[in-house]
């Protein structure tokens, strides 16, 4: 048998190619290209996060190469749809490193699909960028995650609801890691600010019958709602909900209702009150030219955080590389772990070297008619609840996520 | 009125009557005897159309209809009362009629004359098919037959598992309507009795091929009854 | 042709234990009787036919010997066990050996697959394989052992079930129209098989071929509306004026619960 | 009616039987020494998961193509399989026994259910729905253990997330030591060889050849003796112990996660087999990877800007459809069906030279 | 008490959405032995005919209660044309057929229709019930669902096609012989089935929203109501729904929506177990 080592190496020296390959249209400069390599679901339940997180991505690339590409180089986007699968995650992640050999992978929605990917990456020493927001705790040199954690946005809004609905707050939450550990920190900060957390409910992903739930909430009084659902299915609760005519006795505040803001309609979200890395409505020349562009050029309807991280990580990324010179990963860790930071539409995001995690503003906002207009904005909120677990600088071989133990 | 010539069909590609000829005029009735395993149900429901005749033609009421719909062949006027009588169980009896009625194109009406051909049904109108007993349900698939004012009826066994009272019942019936109504009737028994109360002419089928014919009369002969049952004692 | 002759086990003391037996056994199909309290008897090694017209029970009378239909009302005792309503294959495996009236073979495999399940069953090994031989060439149905049973003509099928029912060798089997669409020949051999058979088990053989019933029965059990109308030996039920009005369906003849006083009587005159 | 769609026909004369497990082996053998070789490391990646998929394809072709149970639900079997061997191998850090229980357990779960259905004489639709209904619960289940109160010992079920950090085989009794991926790899395609062959050993041994007539028609068999029941619980079993094992190897290549439950894998088994061939045990493995590559393929090909219409579920569904209507023998069924065509034409020149001859001779 | 009448209310509100979701498929089940495995999209169809009506300027109601049945019966006319009238009497290909189908249909509606197609808002307002507001559209579904099960059963008991529908799904062959065509009435059977789909569809779209992957969430239940409830199409649907509905409403309020799901399944499998026929298969046989 053939052992590790030895397979690493030839696969290092390219060994022969197949016939079975991606299908990539090159461009003229295709052999000097800088291959990088996107995974996003765009078919499957996830695709409504996945078609926007690829247009960035697409945008961001374009912008790079436009103003010179890097190193004197284009850089060459190959994009994969795992099609919500996981064990495709697997397969594209590990084709993509050591057939393709990019420089870096963008990409995983799911924490789940995160997770499948980034101990390949890290095995194929293959720099990987999770630009989604997730419940926090990854901790592996390797990865640099973009989007906020719960601790970033939980910690501004809930003390904000509170003050502005009551103190009694009923979470209802999407029954997996996230919606879990929102949920524990929606109840730590509830009682740091002196209110309480009356009930909390988990809904598995596909729950789409809420009205138990609604009328439960009803019994319970609370004093405003707070909302960790996600995903298609989990749209059917604000519409029960609006349906019950509770949107307009009871308030509701969430860090997931984003892209739900498109579907449902004006008289379902009005008034909701929300916390992101990003939102649509901020008022910067920056996000304005970029939600022109995303929404004419890429016909996407709404821009999350999810797409814009997305864009912001590819640029932290090119930069570091610029900063660099060069496309060695150690060297490219390196000059992002020195304070890499971009400004852009969502924003001034600066990667924190202990955790590998953004420093980024959070955005307070409220749903009117389509548009979540802002209301506050906390600038560079640190990913604390990551940095209570994790320290790359150090320990810098650290290879895991940890949950967070959260103390209530 | 019917007109079959080298009729051949069978199950799969089991064959089980080989080229079959025979003609039915307006107004006769025919039986056909046989034993079991002859091609006596095959034959009917090779005519009826549930089965695909693999060679030959038979012509109804003017059309060739070998290789038409069953339904068609029911709207030409092909009645059918099929053996083991094939009642619809989920429905009453009276639906069972008004089925039939619906099925060949007509209105309600009909039942009534139906109901008078045949009274004993007027007091289960409303009970199911399925909890008849097998001389009532012999009844009502004649019935249902009837409320398609068919030209011609294909009588498979009616005799088969009945009663002898209603065995009676049926051969009045049957007679009625032939002399009343003048209705066009192929019956297929092995009822020797029942065949030769009722038929104009017999033809014996054996094996799957039509042997030959006899004056009903003659089935009351001692000699040919001794031999069609086989108890006859040498 | 035969005279009736006398069997040992039919007429066997009376005392001995009847290899089957029911006992007021009924069969309802929602508002259709199709057996009504059947009585009967069967001695080891006997041989038994049964007749009747189309519609007059025999099949289901079968299938609730075999355990394929659960009796409605009554018992069946096989050596004195009970065994209405048990599982057909616990009562094949006490001995009983069914030729289905449609041919319940295996269309996919080939005749001697066929033949060897059957004798699998019962034999292991090698032992297994001659038993399968042996059934086939009994049958004569060696040449066609590689051949799907599916693409044979009926009566070949006919014969390669009757190959499966005897290959386990059981004690008591039961044949349903064994000699439907079967050549002359294969008739004459099914003549000899039956006889043969008998020599060491029990048969009930449904038949409408009077001639067959003739070449082969000694006991007949005449069915009719889903009971027993008389029950004797052949020359006598084959001379019954009751039976003969019966099949040929004439009206005379009289309610199948008025003759039952009789069977004793007359099974005692036909034996 | 019987599951079955397509009878198998009888086994073929020796010799074409032999020249195709020969060549079955060789192209195993082929794979199992020549990929490591030769291969890049994501190719040998990929062939570990076909690999495991296989073993997922034989144990549903086995149960449904030579036994006519159609189980909905052979999803439950293999979750079960991935995700005893991940717990139970998190909390007794060596994995020896975990992935014999990873075997073991599926199985007794299936004798489970298996004597639930088959001794209360379900069957058909009502067969399929019953395990259909039975992995959907799982995957209800597990995909609301996100909570700790789900911690099983030292490992935390993980909800929708499933179990990320499920630990890879050691070396038997050397805790630990992991086998490389090159190792699982190996495993992988030499179960896959060990299954198969033995699949093809058991349908040869009076077990199979009972369970075919079982298929065929199971009145005459009970009516011979045999308890129809036990044969399909056993090979229920059999399947189910199988459907673990190959969860067992996908949780090595990949992780466990509720997905394993899904609908739309007890579904994609289906598919393989259909399109495959149902009733042959080489067709499912076929159709197995053969849609693995092509799902695979799908995946990078509608990302290029000009095919945005290639949605798979669009292509997997109008080929499922297709299929079904006119290939209703799979892959292994058309080949047979062109092979014999082909024979056909090479023999009807020479029975056409005698035919006419025959005519002109008076 | 004003918990009592709430609880009640949610009890009717999903036994009438389990209603709604598999009334189609019943039909179709029950009429035909046909399995549609692609029902779930052809709800979800129903949900995009009556959301993209609206958005054209349609009606609310009109699009809901015309276009999407409309739409989706002709749909289903094609697909019994195209592919379930060479599949009649194998259970298990219509079943793999239809899933193709609905595979098929979940890709073509994405590439069609993307992913952020906007919803309709549930009409009617809301109301109280002493302490507690509910929506008055659930109530007005609970009706539609009484509606429809009254309809269907009038339809069938007394017209002349429900006659005829009737004898030909008790014994196709002996109906053929009577001079109906089965072929005819499968084919405006299966249309039926798919328009009352589009019907419930377009009704529960104001509460579920649309995506094309939401015929999943609707499938398995559908499937699972049916198959309970047996051969009788109406009152087997209605009583398993009331079952089922009743046993996940308890136990989603009693625990949490995840254990509400799960006793759902549960009883759907011990049932089966019971009655392997269906509810329908051993009672109320001779029940429409």
């Amino acid at each position: 048998m053939i052992n590790r080592r030895k397979l690493l190496r030839a696969s290092a020296a390219g060994a022969a190619g197949l016939a079975a390959g991606p299908f990539v249209i090159r461009d003229l400069h295709a052999e000097d290209a800088v291959k990088i390599a996107g995974i996003h679901d765009t078919s499957g339940g996830l695709d409504i996060y996945g078609k926007q997180m690829v247009a960035t991505l697409d945008l961001a690339v374009n912008e790079v190469n436009e103003s010179g590409g890097l190193l004197g180089r284009k850089i060459q986007l190959i994009n994969y749809d795992p099609q919500s699968n996981i064990q495709l995650y697997t397969q594209y992640a590990t084709e993509a490193a050591t057939k393709e050999k990019v420089a870096v992978v963008h990409g995983g929605i799911t924490s789940a699909s995160r997770e499948a990917i980034r101990p390949l990456l890290k095995r194929f020493n293959t720099l990987y960028f999770y630009n989604t927001l997730y419940e926090g705790g990854v901790c592996d040199r390797n990865i640099f995650c973009t989007g906020s954690t719960p601790a970033q946005t939980v910690e501004k809004l809930v003390p904000y609801v509170q003050k502005k609905w009551g103190k009694k707050i009923y979470t209802i939450a999407a029954d997996y890691n996230y919606g879990q550990i929102t949920a524990k920190w929606v109840k730590k900060y509830a009682q740091d600010n002196g209110g309480e957390v009356v009930q909390t409910d988990f809904f598995p992903l596909d729950v789409t019958d809420f009205g138990p739930t609604v009328k439960k909430i009803q019994a319970a009084k609370p004093d405003l709602v707070m909302s960790a659902l996600v995903g298609a299915a989990h749209i059917s609760f604000y519409r029960q909900w609006a349906a019950a005519g509770m949107n307009k006795q009871i308030p509701l505040a969430s860090t997931t209702f984003g892209n739900e803001i498109v579907i449902t309609s004006p008289e379902e979200h009005n008034g909701y009150i929300v916390a992101f890395g990003y939102l649509e409505g901020i008022d910067t020349p920056a996000n304005k030219k970029f939600v022109e562009i995303v929404h004419g050029k890429y016909g996407i309807p709404h821009m999350t955080e999810l797409a814009t991280m997305t864009y912001h990580g590819l640029h932290l990324w090119a930069d570091a590389v610029k900063k660099a010179n060069s496309l060695d990963r150690v060297k490219v860790i390196e000059a992002l772990e020195g304070g890499a930071s971009y400004d852009g539409p969502a924003g001034k995001t600066t990667i924190d070297a202990k955790t590998h995690h953004d420093i980024l503003d959070v955005y307070i906002g409220e749903a009117r008619d389509k548009k979540f207009v802002v209301l506050e904005k906390f600038a560079q909120q640190q990913p604390a609840d990551t940095q209570a677990v994790c320290d790359l600088k150090k320990s810098p071989n650290e290879n895991k996520q940890y949950v967070i133990d959260v103390k209530t | 009125m019917l007109d079959i010539r080298g009729l051949s069909s069978g199950y799969h590609k089991i064959p089980i009557i080989f080229g079959v000829s025979f003609q039915v005029a307006a107004g006769e009735f025919v039986g056909i005897l046989g034993h079991n395993g002859m091609g006596k149900t095959t034959l009917l429901r090779t005519i009826v159309g549930q089965l695909p005749a693999t060679a030959g033609a038979i012509r109804f009421a003017g059309s060739d209809i070998a290789h038409a719909p069953t339904h068609r062949r029911a709207r030409l006027g092909l009645g059918y009362v099929p053996q083991g009588r094939q009642i619809f169980p989920g429905l009453s009896v009276l639906d069972n009629m008004r089925m039939a009625a619906a099925s060949a194109g007509l209105g309600d009406s009909v039942l009534d004359g139906v109901l008078d051909a045949l009274p004993r049904l007027r007091s289960i109108l409303g009970r199911p098919g399925g909890v008849l007993s097998g001389g009532e349900q012999q009844i009502l698939a004649l019935a249902r037959c009837l409320c398609a004012e068919p030209k011609l009826i294909l009588l498979d066994e009616p005799t088969e598992g009945i009663q002898p009272s209603i065995i009676e019942e049926i051969i009045e019936i049957l007679q009625r309507l032939k002399g009343e109504r003048g209705v066009t009737i192929v019956l297929v028994e092995q009822n020797l009795d029942f065949i030769r109360r009722l038929s104009d002419r017999v033809l014996i089928i054996q094996k799957g091929r039509m042997t030959g014919e006899i004056p009903p009369d003659h089935l009351g002969d001692d000699e040919l009854v001794a031999e069609f049952v086989g108890m006859s004692a040498h | 042709m035969t005279t009736s002759s006398t069997t040992a086990s039919s007429t066997g003391s009376s005392t001995a234990r009847p290899l089957l037996q029911t006992r007021g056994l009924t069969m309802r199909f929602g508002g259709v009787v199709a057996v009504d309290h059947v009585d009967f008897t069967l001695q080891e090694r006997e041989l038994r036919c049964v007749i009747g017209p189309n519609g007059a029970g025999k099949s289901t009378f079968f299938k609730c010997l075999t355990g394929q239909l659960v009796p409605s009302e009554g018992d069946v005792l096989y050596r004195g066990t009970p065994i209405a309503g048990s599982g057909s294959h616990r009562i094949a495996r006490l001995g009983v050996g069914i030729k289905t009236q449609v041919p319940n073979v295996f269309d996919g495999l080939s005749a001697r697959d066929n033949v060897w399940i059957a004798a699998a069953k019962v034999a292991p090994g090698r032992a297994a394989e001659r038993r399968t031989d042996e059934a086939m060439a009994r049958v004569g149905i060696a040449a066609i052992g590689h051949r799907l049973v599916g693409q044979l003509a009926h009566g070949q099928r006919q014969l390669v079930e009757l190959a499966m029912v005897i290959a386990p060798e059981p004690d008591l089997i039961l044949l349903d129209e064994p000699a439907a669409g079967m050549t002359d020949e294969e008739v004459d051999r099914l003549v000899d098989l039956i006889a043969e058979l008998n020599r060491s088990h029990a048969l009930v053989v449904v038949e409408h071929d009077m001639q067959f019933i003739r070449r082969i029965a000694r006991i007949v059990t005449v069915f009719h509306q889903g009971a027993v109308l008389i029950e004797g030996g052949v020359a006598a039920i084959l001379t019954n004026e009751q039976v003969r009005d019966v099949y040929l369906g004439k009206q005379a003849a009289s309610p199948p619960h008025a003759s039952r006083g009789e069977v004793s009587a007359q099974r005692t005159e036909g034996s | 009616m019987k599951a079955g769609r397509v009878k198998a026909g009888p086994v073929k004369a020796g010799r074409m039987a032999l020249a195709g497990n020969l060549a079955v082996l060789a192209a195993g053998l082929a794979a199992l020494f020549g990929l490591p070789a030769f291969a890049e490391t994501y190719l040998i990646i990929n062939s570990t998961i076909f690999a495991a998929f296989a073993i997922l394809a034989l144990s549903l072709a086995l149960i449904w193509g030579y036994a006519g149970i159609l189980c909905f639900g052979q999803a439950a079997f293999f979750g079960l399989g991935g995700y005893t061997y991940a717990v139970a191998a998190i909390n007794m850090g060596e994995t020896t026994l975990p992935a014999l229980m990873a075997v073991l357990l599926p199985a007794l779960f299936a004798g489970l259910l298996g004597y639930f259905m088959f001794w209360g004489r379900i069957s058909d639709v009502y067969l399929g729905v019953i395990t259909l209904t039975v992995s959907l619960i799982f995957y209800r289940f597990v995909n609301q253990t996100a909570g700790e109160q789900w911690n099983i010992g030292d490992a935390p079920l993980g909800g929708f997330n499933g179990i990320p950090s499920t630990p890879i085989l050691n070396w038997p009794g050397r805790a630990g030591d992991q086998l490389a991926p090159e190792d699982i790899f190996a495993l992988s395609v030499g179960l896959l060889l060990a299954v198969y062959f033995g699949c093809k050993l058991l349908l040869a041994t009076r077990f199979g050849r009972i369970l075919v007539a079982i298929r065929e028609n199971e009145t005459r068999a009970e009516l011979l003796g045999y308890d129809v029941r036990l044969y399909k619980l056993a090979i229920f079993m059999l399947g189910g112990a199988m459907a673990g094992l190959s969860g067992l190897l996908f949780a090595n290549s990949v992780f466990v996660s509720p997905t394993m439950f899904s609908l739309p894998v007890s579904g994609q088994i289906i598919i393989w087999i259909i399109i495959g061939g149902l009733g042959t045990l080489i067709g499912p493995v076929i159709g197995c990877i053969l849609m693995q590559v092509l799902t695979n393929w799908l995946g990078t090909v509608s990302q290029i800007k000009g095919f945005g219409w290639v949605d798979p579920n669009l292509v997997l569904g109008v080929l499922l459809v297709i299929f079904v209507l006119l290939v209703p023998r799979g892959l292994t069924g058309l080949a047979a069906g062109v092979w014999s065509w082909l024979k056909g034409l090479a023999n009807r020149a020479p029975a056409e030279r005698s035919a006419t001859r025959e005519q002109t001779d008076p | 008490m004003d918990y009592l009448v709430i609880l009640l209310l949610q009890i009717g509100s999903a036994v009438a959405s389990l209603v709604l979701m598999s009334i189609g498929l019943a039909v179709i089940f029950g009429m035909m032995r046909v399995i549609n495995l692609a029902h779930g999209e052809f709800l979800m169809l129903g949900g995009y005919a009556a959301i993209t009506a609206f958005n054209h300027g349609v009606n609310l109601w009109l699009a809901m209660v015309v276009v999407a049945p409309l739409a989706v019966g002709l749909f289903g006319a094609v697909v019994e044309r195209l592919v379930i009238r060479h599949l009649y009497g194998r259970l298990i290909d219509t079943m793999l057929a239809t899933w193709g189908l609905s595979l098929a249909m979940i890709g073509f509606v994405t590439v069609v229709f993307g992913n952020t197609v906007s919803g309709i808002s549930a009409p009617l307002g809301s109301l109280s019930i002493g302490a507690y507001r509910t929506g008055a559209y659930e109530i007005f579904l609970i009706g539609v669902a009484v509606l429809l099960l009254v309809a269907g059963w009038l339809v069938l008991r007394f017209t002349r096609y429900g006659l005829i529908a009737r004898g030909t799904m008790q014994n196709p062959a002996m109906a053929a012989a009577l001079g109906t065509n089965p072929s005819a009435v499968y084919a405006v059977t299966f249309a039926v089935g798919s328009a009352l789909s589009g019907l419930a569809g377009g009704l529960l779209a104001p509460l579920s929203g649309v995506v094309p992957t939401i015929g999943a969430a609707y499938i398995a239940k559908a499937f699972i109501t049916v198959i309970s409830g047996g051969a009788a199409i109406l009152s087997g649907t209605a009583i398993a729904a009331t079952l089922l509905g009743a046993i996940n409403t308890l136990a989603t309020f009693a625990f949490t929506s995840v254990l509400g799901e799960v006793a759902l399944l549960v009883a759907a499998v011990v049932l089966l177990r019971l009655l392997p026929q269906g509810i329908t298969g051993r009672f109320f046989r001779r029940a429409l």
